[in-house]
């Protein structure tokens, strides 16, 4: 039974909320803060529906010709639904927070269409059904998030907006060519396809790397891997909210997604064994993450440290894709909902701290710990979960990425694991260090850079509750990681049943 | 014991032994910030009260009276939690150790928390921080040693590993920001190879239990290097020669109960990493092993030797300490490896290896305690004090009451398997160990202070002494295994005494080098200045790499201008082109036909 | 090629109610111009309502037309004989005239409300020259034969050049009069090379000249006049420097009713007398293909450095154009495989669709802006983010399909003629395609970059009727849902009988 | 056909040749247009000659009269009274422009040429038999010489309409007198003149809002200055 109505049900809430927000006045807070919510939260269940019937194994399928011989495909699977299941709890999560975030801010509606919309293409590039498909979300998300990035209209953030459209519009060429090239090759091909590409293998073997290359090289630039990573610390200068959707949710992730698609959906991961291109996939990816952390060491800044942080950490993703193997797939797909979780609490943190203290050197952090006891916390577990300790989300990514690396025949992937473990700590632990165990503005040395009283608590509760919500779903996506629906239960579901015999 | 073995054997009850022994230090800790939360912006309330003292009591009353196994399917990934005979021991002596040093701390910090009801935001800060992480750090120590399962085991060692690190800097001097950093550092260092360990086993044996990982390592074609691994990593808790260095930095900064636990509890969490994972006693070891294990055994008598002689030209009482500690582990290092080097012995080496460092736990926990002692002295005989702060010393020497037990354990383990260089190597160790204890007593007795003690504090230092004294009565171990020396033997036993003090005293006559030829921590400085002289190398070529992009940069800024510029030329041109568009019109007419003309001719 | 063109001598009997709507769909935009200079409409409901009935002629003859393909009549007029034909193709061009015609007559009630009233003395001319050039357009692309397709192209001409003088200002005089004596130069040249033709084989109808022509000094010639003389008219790069001016200082509607159609019905009728004159010719292709290339970059860079935002979207016309002039080699030329004609043919009609409502759109969108800031410049848009969310956002969405972004009618296009051009293993093309997408990206943001600044002092902005916005947001959306429904559209054009 | 050229055609064709450049190359624009006027005559005894009253009656009326009243009117002469513009065109190209100019004529007549000398057979033996469509060849191509190398918009307006005649007799003359040809020529005579006639208004309006500069500078001057990023 195909429910064809659901998938593009799912998908229009953001864009009908998108639509409902343009056209309500400025003013009208209220209205929009219940769009907002009710849109998330009827798409958060749609989602869930969907999920459910994945369980139950109906795939729900819309599909409609577009031109000749392609398709328009919105298609429900497994991997889908779990990326779509992340985006919409974390749209729940940040909408909250955002509109917390910027109260009395102006250009409000500006900013919550653009930002249901950036929410509905992440929606649309998890149900694509193809590679078509999956470009028109993708290149939707582009231009979506734009306004975001621009959205304090300062030249710094202008400058960051042209560089980010620069990489990304680049980046979406080079994947039209690849697509099309893909499409000129097989015709219609569909990630549901039971046939990979591996009849063409004997014949366009070249052609095929080739496709790889620019398909993965597209992808590559929303996923942030060196050197395509120029415009993710820049972009660092959107407000707070749009921070974690981009690190977390949206661009990067939609990048890492598509990575995740094109090595399992459209050219199988035996084929990409074959080509060779894994080991290319887990040096890039290698890089990406020693680099990353590198840079992050070097910020003195706390969002462009996190900047580099998600550059590096986004690559795991990549990292596990390239790891063949169950273990491997489990680790990318886990990853890809842990590293949300776990990125979205810092840049909630972040922010909170920005909004209630002022704070945006890392040196000014001395002593929040006292001040701003909840948000320390919550940043306490997200750094813990990225250097990848128990029982936070991030360890059991890591052991995943470690027992991939063997069964992949690569053990020197431990070695950059413990490496990157070690320089993650090393970047995140004075951070620690400063919020909990140096005496700052809170125990009477010097002031805040500029404090304000948002809330009876720490800060504004809008600010505060999605917080700590996030932090606690990644401590129990970490806790108990072996229960069947959590993000590890999910991963495996998938990797098992999908990509293995 | 004393229960109805249904009861004992009973699932229900046995897991919620366990869970109730580790969620209670945890309730503590929350409980602790409740009150402070509640006490307002000013209030102080009583942070180590009665119940928080009752942290590590469930846990002792687990090993009493709960005996078992717990699968857990949806913890991390797949919990195992047991108490076998190795674990039930260990976590008997270390939550005692940790029973008492609390009651210490309650005397220990009764000064603070003085100061803190006096208005000393300083003070109550420090003493929140402590009444907090205290029983996280319990938590985690607890924890590692029911663990079976990987995940557990290490989630245990980090969070004892990382909240320790509170009680290391407790104070905020210099000196224990110092210490606490040089610990963290050690530490993160240790995670890293341990995670890398496990990792690597993990992922060639598909196992996630511990159990596992010995015979994964005994099996996997690299296990030698995978046993390496690990042990180096739990080696840097345990305070292995070149990687003990923040041994001697953060004892001395930490508080007196906080050291005690330290070297009492928590050093002793990275030997049982090692028992928990190296492949010690399998007969079925490759030849890598063996060689292993004399590498580690070279390793532990090094440390033995190398910390003695280093640590009796310490000043600071508790640097001595923290040099014997090394001292004292390296010897069961030693031990350690007869596993791999002898494991058809191992049966009987390890019950005594316990023994010793259950032993070892308690009178260096009373010796730690006794620092603080002698700066509070009461109102006692001089001369009972000293022999009471002596008597740990002794004890861990092995002349006297379970320390000669324990060490008559080993020696005769070991006779059965006649290493008899070993022994001779461990009893001369010994004399090292009696060396470090008289100079430790000796700068005692130099920095002594009288009065202003408390009675938390002494009597849970005498308790801690009584206790350690008759380890081998409480130790539920076999009493077999824990067999008291005859009396024949006891001069083989004793005899390292005498020679001990002679050395320490001729060495404290004869050459007294200023502190900073031997610093305390050793080859820290050296660790520091090489780091330090990477960083130093990485920031250069960082710098190098920024001023290329820089350059590269600006060129492309600079093509980009005159990119532009050309452009602005094509507004000119454009213009020629729209004053010449029938020109250009004539011109094209005239191309196509001469280019179809072309082509024609072409074909 | 001259198939899909519906260039076929056939006699199908023509069915009844064809030919009245035909000449609704004709004549009646003449008669309500008329009207219109009469009456001087002031509201958009009266226009709605005269544009129904002419929307309904073009939706009946779509009707027929996808019902029973091609339709071809023959008008006996004394000694002459008139050619129409009505495949997909013309059907759905047709559509698009009446429609943008209908669009831009509706935004001129509000673009002459908030004009210069020095500039409206002659407001009433714009009705009639209006409802000329839609009937002469949609003459244009039913006509099969030279001389019709002769005498509405000087209507279109002439009309087109009466409409962007009205404003009167001293730049639109200029640029008027040199858009004038050009696209007469231009038609001379058409004319010269009907000459040729009509001297060397006698006649003038486009299905008998297929069966007729062949290669050779004649078909050679009259096809560079031909060619020549449209291209100046389509403003085809190294021809368009007329362009810019022209639309820089006309009324909006006329603008976009001129980038979006006039200059394409030039291109049409190129393209129509260029496969039946030289259908197997390469080397011509390849140099208009290639002096696409040149215009794609050079319409990109001039626009890319554009101070006004009305130049900045007439040399974005030049740059699209250009993807246009790169599909030739596509469709013309020997031994094109007909699955690569077909997704040339297909992408290269869509594209011209969609850039047309895009560009009405945008012009629509930027006449707005202009309306609303007061400035010309792209510079007075700083801020404007924040006052006219609407008018951005329709321009937002048009430049979205004029990028060739998805979901868009520009994306779809670009998609079936990288395709084409992948198939054929044409990478220059194609790299051309791709960079001046981005080329496109660049020129367009710098628009929003401007809007987008917060820091700058607001100036007074002017309150629009907000239909002014809708009608530039329809056609924005129309163009962009084009893309993702282009399933019907194409089949339309595919049926070429 | 006899092989002697027709005598008068070939005059009517030299005549016609002459005047063209006459009213192309004058600078007196008055004098030219009063030329142009001649050369309209010229042609309706042209279009007589080949037999089609019809079109030389349209030329008569359109071409002489309507036309040249137009350029008259352009030029202030008409109705009397009116301001004067200026009536010489003093305006030099460079050498190096015209050269190029009279290439491109001259390449676009051999065009022309190369395409009847195919298409009409006795053109190729003896072109001298058709002397009016030699003369057409030569008329479009001074015309469009002419046209691109003036700036003065008056004088393109002749040079246009000198095209326009050239194009019409080439036509004529290689068609005879189908109905198409008329009916083409017919509609082109009048869109000449249409274009002749809002020519001279735009002239007239230019001239009254920008003075005489306006009239050569074809050239507006290039605001565009960059801005912005």
């Amino acid at each position: 039974m195909n429910a064809a109505w659901l998938p593009p049900l799912a998908l229009s809430t953001s864009l009908v909320a998108a639509v409902v927000i343009f056209a309500l006045p400025e003013s009208a807070w209220r209205w929009r803060t219940g769009v907002n919510l009710g849109a998330a939260l009827v798409k958060l269940t749609l989602v869930v529906l969907l999920g459910y019937r994945v369980v139950e194994g109906h795939y729900d399928t819309l599909r409609f010709p577009v031109v000749e011989g392609i398709d328009f495909v919105l298609r429900a699977d497994a991997l889908g639904m779990m990326f779509a299941g992340l985006s919409s709890l974390l749209w729940l999560c940040t909408t909250l927070y955002a509109i917390g975030y910027l109260e009395n801010s102006p250009n409000r509606k500006r900013f919550f269409g653009f930002f249901s919309l950036c929410v509905g293409s992440t929606l649309g590039i998890a149900m694509a059904g193809n590679l078509f498909t999956f470009l028109i979300f993708f290149e939707m998300l582009t231009l979506s998030t734009y306004p975001l990035v621009v959205h304090r209209g300062t030249p710094k953030a202008l400058d960051a907006g042209r560089v980010y459209l620069r990489y990304t519009l680049s980046g979406g060429t080079v994947l039209l060519l690849g697509v099309v090239l893909l499409y000129s090759l097989t015709s219609e091909h569909s990630f549901a396809s039971e046939g990979g590409l591996e009849t063409f293998l004997p014949d366009h073997r070249g052609l095929l790397l080739l496709i790889f290359a620019l398909l993965v090289g597209g992808l590559a630039v929303k996923a942030a891997m060196v050197p395509l990573h120029g415009w993710l610390p820049r972009a660092m200068v959107a407000p707070a909210p749009v921070s974690a959707l981009l690190h977390a949710v949206a661009v990067v992730k939609a990048g890492a997604f598509g990575i995740l698609r094109v090595v399992y959906d459209v050219f199988g991961i035996e084929l990409s064994v074959e080509l060779g291109v894994t080991t290319v996939l887990a040096v890039a990816a290698t890089v990406t993450i020693l680099y990353g952390s590198l840079r992050a060491l070097a910020q003195e800044e706390l969002k462009p440290r996190l900047a580099f942080s998600t550059i590096s950490q986004v690559s795991y993703i990549v990292l596990g894709v390239s790891l063949f193997g169950p273990f491997g797939t489990i680790a990318a797909l886990t990853h890809l909902l842990h590293q949300g979780l776990m990125k979205v609490t810092l840049f909630f943190c972040a922010g909170n701290y920005a909004e209630e203290l002022g704070i945006h050197r890392i040196d000014e952090l001395d002593g929040a710990g006292r001040r701003m006891p909840l948000t320390s916390l919550a940043f306490t577990v997200g750094a813990l979960g990225m250097i990848g300790l128990p029982p936070v989300a991030g360890f059991i990514t890591k052991w995943y990425l470690g027992m991939g690396a063997i069964q992949a025949g690569m053990p020197w992937v431990i070695a950059v694991l413990v490496a990157v473990s070690m320089l993650n700590a090393l970047y995140f632990l004075p951070i620690l260090y400063r919020l909990w165990f140096r005496l700052g503005p809170a125990h009477g040395h010097g002031a805040w850079p500029e404090e304000r009283r948002l809330g009876r608590l720490e800060t504004s509760a809008w600010l505060l509750w999605p917080m700590v919500a996030t932090a606690l779903l990644s401590l129990g996506a970490g806790l108990f990681a072996a229960m069947p629906f959590s993000p590890l239960g999910w991963a495996t579901a998938v990797a098992l049943g999908e990509y293995l015999p | 014991m004393m229960l109805p073995d249904t009861l004992f054997a009973n699932a229900l009850w046995f897991n919620s032994l366990l869970s109730l022994a580790l969620l209670w230090p945890l309730l503590l800790a929350v409980n602790v910030t409740w009150r402070h939360v509640t006490a307002g912006d000013q209030g102080v309330p009583q942070y180590l009260d009665g119940w928080w003292l009752s942290a590590p009591w469930p846990a002792l009353g687990l090993v009493l009276l709960g005996n078992g196994q717990w699968i857990l399917d949806g913890w991390i990934l797949g919990g195992q939690w047991e108490l076998t005979a190795l674990s039930r021991a260990w976590l008997m002596f270390t939550a005692l150790l940790w029973a008492l040093a609390a009651l210490h701390a309650r005397g220990y910090f009764a000064h603070e928390q003085a100061k803190a009801t006096a208005g000393d935001a300083a003070a109550r800060r420090r003493l929140l921080r402590l009444a907090v992480l205290w029983p996280l750090t319990l938590a985690g120590n607890i924890l590692l040693i029911v663990a079976q399962d990987i995940a557990s085991f290490y989630l245990g060692f980090s969070l004892m590993t990382f909240a320790a690190y509170a009680l290391v800097i407790h104070d905020e001097s210099e000196r224990a920001v110092m210490g606490a950093h040089v610990y963290l550092i050690m530490a993160v260092l240790g995670e890293g190879m341990i995670l890398g360990g496990f990792l690597w086993v993990a992922g060639e044996a598909q196992v996630l239990t511990l159990d596992g990982l010995r015979e994964g390592i005994a099996q996997a074609p690299h296990g030698v290097a995978m046993a390496a691994l690990l042990w180096g990593g739990f080696g840097i808790k345990a305070g292995v020669i070149g990687l003990h260095v923040w041994l001697p930095l953060a004892h001395p900064a930490a508080p007196a109960p906080a050291s005690a636990v330290l070297s009492g509890a928590m050093i002793k969490a990275g030997l049982l990493g090692w028992l928990n994972v190296l492949p010690l006693g399998n007969p079925l070891l490759s030849e890598g092993f063996l060689h292993l294990g004399q590498l580690i055994m070279v390793a532990g008598l090094l440390a033995a030797f190398g910390a003695a002689i280093y640590g009796v030209m310490q000043r600071h009482p508790k640097a001595v300490l923290a040099y014997s500690s090394i001292s004292q582990m390296g010897m069961m290092t030693a031990l350690v490896a007869t596993g791999l080097t002898a494991p058809d012995n191992w049966h009987l080496v390890w019950p005594a290896l316990v023994l010793f460092v259950a032993h070892h736990a308690l009178a260096k926990g009373a010796l730690f305690m006794g620092t603080s002692i002698s700066e509070h002295l009461p109102a006692w005989p001089l001369m009972l004090m000293w022999a009471l702060l002596a008597l740990p010393g002794l004890s861990l020497v092995g002349t006297l009451g379970a320390g000669m037990a324990s060490k008559w354990g080993f020696k005769s383990a070991l006779y059965d398997n006649e290493q008899t260089t070993l022994i001779w190597l461990l009893s001369l160790a010994a004399i090292g160990t009696a060396a470090l204890v008289s100079v430790a007593l000796w700068r005692q007795w130099q920095q002594r202070q009288v009065g202003k003690g408390n009675g938390w504090q002494l009597y849970a230092w005498l308790a801690t002494l009584g206790l350690a004294l008759m380890t081998p009565v409480w130790l539920p171990l076999p009493s077999e295994s824990m067999p008291f020396p005859p009396f024949a033997e006891w001069p083989g036993l004793v005899w390292p005494l005498p020679l001990g003090v002679v050395a320490a005293g001729l060495m404290l006559t004869l050459w007294r080098p200023k502190p900073c030829v031997v610093p305390a921590g050793d080859l820290w400085w050296l660790y520091a200045a090489l780091g330090r002289a990477g960083a130093n190398v990485y920031g250069a070529m960082a710098q190098r790499l920024y001023i290329t992009k820089a350059a590269i940069v600006k060129r492309a800024l600079a093509m980009e201008t005159l990119l532009m510029q050309r452009l602005e030329q094509l507004l000119a041109t454009d213009a020629w082109m729209r004053h010449h568009a029938s020109g250009l019109m004539m011109a094209l007419a005239v191309g196509l036909v001469a280019l179809l003309a072309w082509e024609s001719i072409l074909s | 090629m001259s198939i899909r063109f519906g260039l076929v001598e056939s006699s199908v009997a023509v069915l009844p109610f064809t030919q009245p709507a035909l000449w609704v769909a004709l004549g009646l935009p003449c008669l309500l111009g008329v009207l219109g200079a009469w009456l001087r409409p002031q509201r958009t409901w009266p226009i709605l309502l005269a544009g129904l009935p002419l929307a309904a002629s073009g939706i009946v003859l779509l009707m027929i037309v996808e019902q029973h393909g091609l339709q071809r009549w023959q008008l006996e007029w004394g000694k002459l004989t008139v050619q129409l034909r009505l495949n997909g193709l013309s059907v759905l061009l047709l559509l698009l005239t009446q429609g943008l015609g209908l669009v831009a007559a509706l935004y001129t009630p509000g673009e002459l409300r908030h004009a210069d009233p020095a500039q409206r003395r002659l407001e009433r001319w714009l009705w009639p020259l209006l409802g000329i050039l839609v009937g002469s357009l949609s003459l244009i692309w039913v006509a099969a034969d030279l001389l019709t397709l002769y005498v509405a192209l000087e209507l279109m001409g002439l009309s087109a050049v009466g409409m962007l003088l009205l404003p009167g200002k001293v730049e639109s005089l200029v640029a008027g009069i040199r858009y004038l004596l050009l696209a007469l130069v231009g038609s001379l040249s058409y004319l010269l090379g009907v000459a040729l033709i009509l001297g060397h084989w006698g006649r003038l109808d486009l299905a008998g000249l297929v069966q007729v022509v062949e290669a050779g000094p004649v078909a050679w010639t009259a096809a560079a006049l031909l060619g020549a003389g449209l291209a100046l008219k389509a403003a085809l790069f190294p021809l368009h420097a007329w362009l810019a001016p022209v639309h820089g200082n006309a009324w909006v509607p006329v603008s976009a009713l001129h980038a979006a159609l006039v200059i394409k019905a030039s291109l049409f009728i190129l393209l129509q007398l260029w496969s039946v004159l030289i259908p197997d010719s390469l080397f011509a292709a390849q140099l208009v293909a290639w002096l696409g290339v040149i215009a794609i970059f050079w319409g990109g860079g001039l626009a890319w450095r554009a101070v006004e935002l009305k130049s900045l979207v007439a040399y974005s016309t030049v740059a699209q154009m250009g993807y246009l002039m790169v599909v030739f080699p596509l469709l013309l030329g020997p031994g094109i495989p007909a699955s690569v004609q077909g997704l040339a043919w297909q992408g290269f009609w869509l594209y011209l669709v969609g850039h047309a409502l895009a560009k009405a759109a945008m012009f629509l969108a930027a006449g707005n802006l202009i309306l609303a800031t007061g400035n010309t410049t792209l510079q007075g848009l700083t801020g404007a983010s924040r006052q006219l969310p609407l008018s951005l956002l329709a321009f937002g969405v048009a430049s979205v399909s004029l990028i060739g972004l998805p979901p868009s009618a520009g994306f779809t296009a670009k998609w079936l003629l990288l395709r084409a051009m992948v198939i054929q293993a044409q990478w220059a093309w194609v790299a051309a395609l791709l960079l001046g997408t981005l080329l496109s990206a660049a020129y367009v943001f710098r628009v929003f970059r401007y809007s987008f600044v917060e820091t700058a002092p607001h100036y007074a902005f002017r309150a629009l009727p907000p239909w002014l916005d809708g009608l530039a947001l329809g056609l924005a959306l129309a163009s962009l849902l084009l893309g993702l429904f282009a399933y019907g559209p194409l089949t339309l054009l595919q049926g070429s009988r | 056909m006899s092989a002697t050229p027709p005598l008068f055609d070939l005059l009517l064709a030299l005549g016609l040749v002459a005047l063209a450049l006459g009213c192309l190359f004058d600078r007196h624009l008055v004098r030219a247009c009063s030329v142009f006027v001649g050369f309209a005559l010229s042609m309706a005894l042209a279009w007589w000659q080949l037999g089609a009253p019809w079109l030389a009656l349209a030329e008569f009326s359109l071409g002489a009269g309507l036309t040249g009243c137009s350029l008259f009117y352009a030029l202030g002469v008409l109705p009397p009274g009116s301001p004067l513009p200026s009536r010489r065109d003093w305006f030099r190209e460079p050498f190096r422009q015209a050269a190029i100019r009279a290439v491109l004529a001259l390449a676009w007549m051999g065009m022309i040429g190369a395409a009847l000398r195919h298409s009409v057979p006795v053109m190729a033996y003896s072109p001298m038999q058709q002397p009016l469509l030699l003369a057409g060849v030569a008329m479009s191509a001074l015309g469009l010489g002419a046209f691109a190398l003036h700036r003065h918009l008056l004088r393109r307006l002749l040079a246009f309409n000198v095209l326009g005649s050239g194009v019409f007799l080439l036509l004529a003359g290689l068609t005879g007198t189908m109905a198409h040809a008329q009916a083409l020529i017919i509609t082109g005579l009048g869109v000449a003149w249409l274009g002749t006639l809002l020519g001279a208004m735009l002239i007239r309006r230019l001239y009254h809002l920008q003075g005489a500069k306006a009239l050569i500078s074809d050239n507006e001057s290039i605001r565009q200055k960059r801005q912005g990023p």
